[in-house]
């Protein structure tokens, strides 16, 4: 009944929010779950000046389902080589599986 | 000797004012390591009501005067505004261990507009009740937009440059699609600052002013909150410049420099620009010290998010620590009164 | 004809009210894409203050006052938000490509009422200097309620209705535990709707009205807040509109038709229910105005949850977009100053 | 030391977060982890009409340790059954192993 | 008799004073299940702005007094603040199923100072006309931080002496290695009070009201909104404490019996010294109100995570249900009115 | 391509945020995302008295890519020997794998 998925995991900044939506999209995933995190890293960089004495959440994580690894790094790829050389940012991916969902698991169900 | 005297005690009794009593306040807490936070959608709301404050002031004037009047301070502020990014091009990027996309992100940031010291400056004219125009603040997309546009388009020229140039880059050149096509589009990026919040605000107060009757809102609401608000305001930029004072620390300590002596370069231009629409077209000192001021000043707001996604390679501890950290203190705290009290001398002459 | 230029002349002086023209601010910098945003929590006070004010000015009003003169108000305020479901249920549901629990939905949250309309209309009566019964704004859960109770339980009945003839659904009924009992309760919902936020804070503001002395903080605070704080959650709704448009565009283009003419009709049904109370007991013109617009109103903030919640079925996307995207604006564009306009003439005779 | 365990992952609607927080008390789960997000799915619905033309978070995405798989699927099976007919909303697990926990590992320890 | 029915009487009119009206609303709406909320950020601005308030009002009154008058009921609030915890250490402690770390937890609170307990207290005195030196609040930190110190010293001092005495510690004791050091350091616990966001704002309005001139901003937004914004915190106070109740619940009964005579005693004890005060150095009746209020108050905001730090193996569920639940209501509620009530009573004779 | 590594969630109260950080940087690893929840645990304390009538988020959830199990159980432990004798607490570890990252993958590149 469970169908077998791959979950992919990309923090970055979070002015990149649109861009990376549209790359999730037109990767031909099904969907995509996104929350604000703080974070630090090699970079540690603030993308906006937006006045923040409080503790502002400043990255982005995306979390997509895909069904094979393929699309999963083919969105890492693009994320990575548009913005990773400019912007703050790691990508992984790790394994999951599909109980249920609207539009994942095509015709023959999950 | 008299004469800095008073301008000595003048400057105190300024740092007094709620206007900059708080930022100092601000600046205290922080370094004393306090807890306290003013929440971000307060920051925001303040911010929107500021800025709607002055759009609004700025169109119900305009309503009853005479336009032809801010044509010459409305080019002053544009000039001012590229002018200033040329100056980092030619001053800041040739200092060791400036990159030069990191020097025009920085010019055009310091070239661009913070509404709160606007904001600032307008409070104090107004607390010293020195005249001014109402539509002065009406300037500020007039410096603004020019001042980040030239940053961006110089910086991508630049870059275009040099990747023709340098054969190592070749293979790499596919990857940043967006910059291949070598000419820089200006439209998107006015677009991008008209659409920030700030900038929203004000003209949207403007257009109420300008168009409907918001009069009894302006009386009753935006205009008697100002100062207050302000003044939670000054708080937290004085909080925020201490916290940012850290990043300034990982970058070239020529940052610090230029952030000290540029507001009072840009403010002193601006001055002079300022005089001379005050000799040929009646412009008023007032409205010369608030033309000073916002070339002094450094956007805070909505030129951050814009020269980050403009010029992705300029490192944002640079600029916005710049800006932040040292700019914006400088401006509010030292520039509003330097130039005060530079108008209030001429004034009494 | 001298009636429709001055109707028209009125009407655009009244689009020029900080009220209206807030809102047309807010649809236009959306349209524009602009950046701006009024945090959630900052909408969420504001709805709170607008509410709770219209709650002590009813309360501090019925204190005072003769409360049988509420009655027949109140009885057709719940006769119309009656009435609005099954107007639904008898004209949109029909519709070719329209499903009845989405009829049923829209009906409901175009009966239930939008405080920041209603706030708008208070407004602009006040604006106007046209008397209204102090109590008027307490109408408002008389017609909210029941038009949200109808909604869910006529829903619920016509499901169960499908459910029972339907042999095919047989199997998945077990799934459905909750609407396996056919009796469709009407207290949880009634308590769901008082327990909202916009009702909660309006009977905190009339009890407090009522038993204590809320006077001072009401003069100080509430009152005078009550424009300026309107005029930015205007701008929201503006906003709100805007961006919901494009919801709108997936469900049948009969939406858009019933979102343009219900508020009239439902407003003109009030409108005349309002002027026999008038004859009969002596309501005030303004009063009949409050009436109508809470009728052309459709909720934005307490209803959608309850009817998700009440009518899981229906697709939010019809009837939330045809409230928010079209009814409001509607109705707090054109039959504020319509019913308004109505109001004035009728007096003038 | 460590002990196995499944993570159920539920991303649904807002306003279902009451009923979903009791079916999970109500499954034996020693507890759950909740977190506002936002997120794009074959519906893309909001279930509430709170005015948000700021950038809301409207789903809630909740974080479920299981001891073993069987319950993981008894959760996600009661709440897709009870609502993903009507809400939008995605199910799927993976697997974790719990290092330290209050009441998880029983009385063995983990 | 007289005196009884005559302290009724006012009792009843002081609970329909828009401050405690709204706590008794919060309450009601939060017992009938309302989903209104009150948003955290404007929670936070509020009690930035009331505090700020009180700050500054000491402050400017400070620049204009003889700060000698101020010293005895300083030290006062001092001694109480310390008192208190011991109390706690020899009342609830000795009580069935109470642990001692939980009793000195629970007595710290207590014996910090709730901001929103004093601002209720500060407005019914201007309400009733009772004069009290403008620097009242500033009392505020003299009993908070000794409160909190003492407690969190005491508690760790016991801890340590346990662990030496319990042979089966032994080995866990490697793992704490923070409470290794048998000296318990008191300046970080002064500071983390100091660094907290209510004290902050004080103390920075403070110092403002002593070292700037914030006249302008203090007469035209800080002292205006004050009231109104002190209605809304009531109203979350309640609703707080409502929504708290069923944390009592799993906790010792003894917490209950406790949060509703310890309110009292610790005022009492205050106001009796208070008097001394007032018959030595003239310290008015109003001030001995204020310092009988903040005596008999528990801290809300800064005192619960500097404790929950302090005290880590304290259970907050206990310390902070006592506080919130029922200290709060019960200060605000009946201390409040009954101590307004004491010094009218002293006062007329 | 990928590099193979842990991820470390520990889920806790707010309280502690700053001092976890600590523990974190301190163990070598190149960085963690952290964001705040809300959840239901044994121990259902929220760690501080801000009024909180609204629907506040309380715990903080770390997430840490780890290049192996060992530092993961460092950090752990670490956190757990500290903290959870009084505060509230959970914490796991899966499987995930490295795509991209600017400071994780070393000099031979992920
Ligand atoms: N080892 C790590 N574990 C978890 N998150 C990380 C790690 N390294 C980086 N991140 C996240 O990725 C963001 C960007 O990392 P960086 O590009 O190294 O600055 C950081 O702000 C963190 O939120
Ligand atoms: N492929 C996916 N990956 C991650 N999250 C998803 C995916 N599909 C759907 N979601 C989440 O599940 C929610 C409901 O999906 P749906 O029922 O398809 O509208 C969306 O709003 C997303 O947050
Ligand atoms: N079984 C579980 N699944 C997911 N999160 C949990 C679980 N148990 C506890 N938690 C989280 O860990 C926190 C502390 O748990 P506890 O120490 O048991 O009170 C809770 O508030 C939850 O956020
Ligand atoms: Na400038
Ligand atoms: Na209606
Ligand atoms: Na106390």
């Amino acid at each position: 009944m469970a169908k077998p998925a791959k979950k992919l995991v990309i923090v970055t900044e979070k002015i990149l929010l649109k861009k990376i939506a549209q790359i999730v999209e037109d990767s031909g995933a099904t969907g995509y779950t996104v929350v604000e995190t703080g974070g630090k890293g090699s970079r540690n960089i603030r993308s906006s000046g937006q006045p923040s004495v409080s503790d502002t959440t400043v990255n982005i994580k995306f979390e997509v389902l895909t069904p094979d690894r393929v699309m999963a790094e083919k969105i890492a790829d693009k994320v990575a080589i548009n913005f990773f050389h400019d912007y703050a940012g790691i990508i992984y991916i790790s394994d999951a599986e599909v109980l249920y969902a609207h539009s994942f698991c095509g015709p023959e169900g999950c | 000797m008299d004469l800095l005297s008073n301008f000595l005690m003048d400057f105190v009794k300024q740092l007094q004012s709620p206007t900059l009593s708080f930022l100092i306040g601000g600046m205290l807490i922080a370094a004393f390591g306090s807890q306290l936070q003013i929440p971000e959608s307060i920051v925001k709301i303040i911010v929107f009501m500021l800025l709607t404050k002055i759009g609004l002031t700025g169109g119900i004037a305009i309503r009853n005067s005479n336009l032809t009047e801010m044509i010459l301070p409305a080019a002053f502020s544009a000039l001012v505004g590229i002018l200033i990014v040329f100056i980092a091009r030619f001053t800041l990027a040739k200092l060791p261990k400036v990159r030069t996309v990191d020097a025009l992100a920085t010019g055009g940031l310091f070239g661009a507009v913070s509404g709160s010291t606007m904001a600032a400056a307008l409070t104090l004219l107004e607390e010293q009740n020195i005249n001014y125009e109402a539509w002065a603040g009406a300037l500020y997309p007039f410096m603004d937009i020019p001042a980040l546009v030239t940053a961006i388009v110089v910086a991508n020229l630049y870059l275009n440059h040099k990747k023709r140039r340098e054969a190592e880059y070749a293979s790499k050149q596919e990857f940043f699609g967006e910059q291949q096509d070598n000419r820089v589009k200006i439209w998107p990026i006015v677009k991008e600052s008209l659409q920030g919040p700030a900038l929203s605000a004000m003209l949207l107060g403007l257009a109420l002013g300008l168009f409907a009757n918001p009069e009894s809102v302006y009386k009753g609401f935006y205009d008697p909150a100002f100062r207050g608000l302000l003044s939670i305001l000054m708080l937290v930029m004085g909080m925020e410049a201490w916290s940012r004072l850290g990043e300034l620390r990982k970058v070239a300590h020529w940052y610090v420099v230029y952030s000290i002596v540029a507001p009072f370069v840009h403010g002193l231009i601006a001055f002079g620009l300022g005089m001379v629409a005050h000799y040929a077209t009646g412009f008023s000192l007032g409205g010369v010290v608030v033309l000073a001021v916002i070339a002094a000043s450094s956007s805070d707001i909505s030129g951050p998010p814009t020269l980050r996604a403009g010029i992705p390679s300029a490192n944002p501890s640079a600029y916005i620590g710049a800006s932040t950290a040292i700019g914006t203190p400088i401006a509010i705290g030292f520039c509003i009164p330097f130039f005060l009290g530079l108008a209030q001398t001429l004034g009494a002459q």
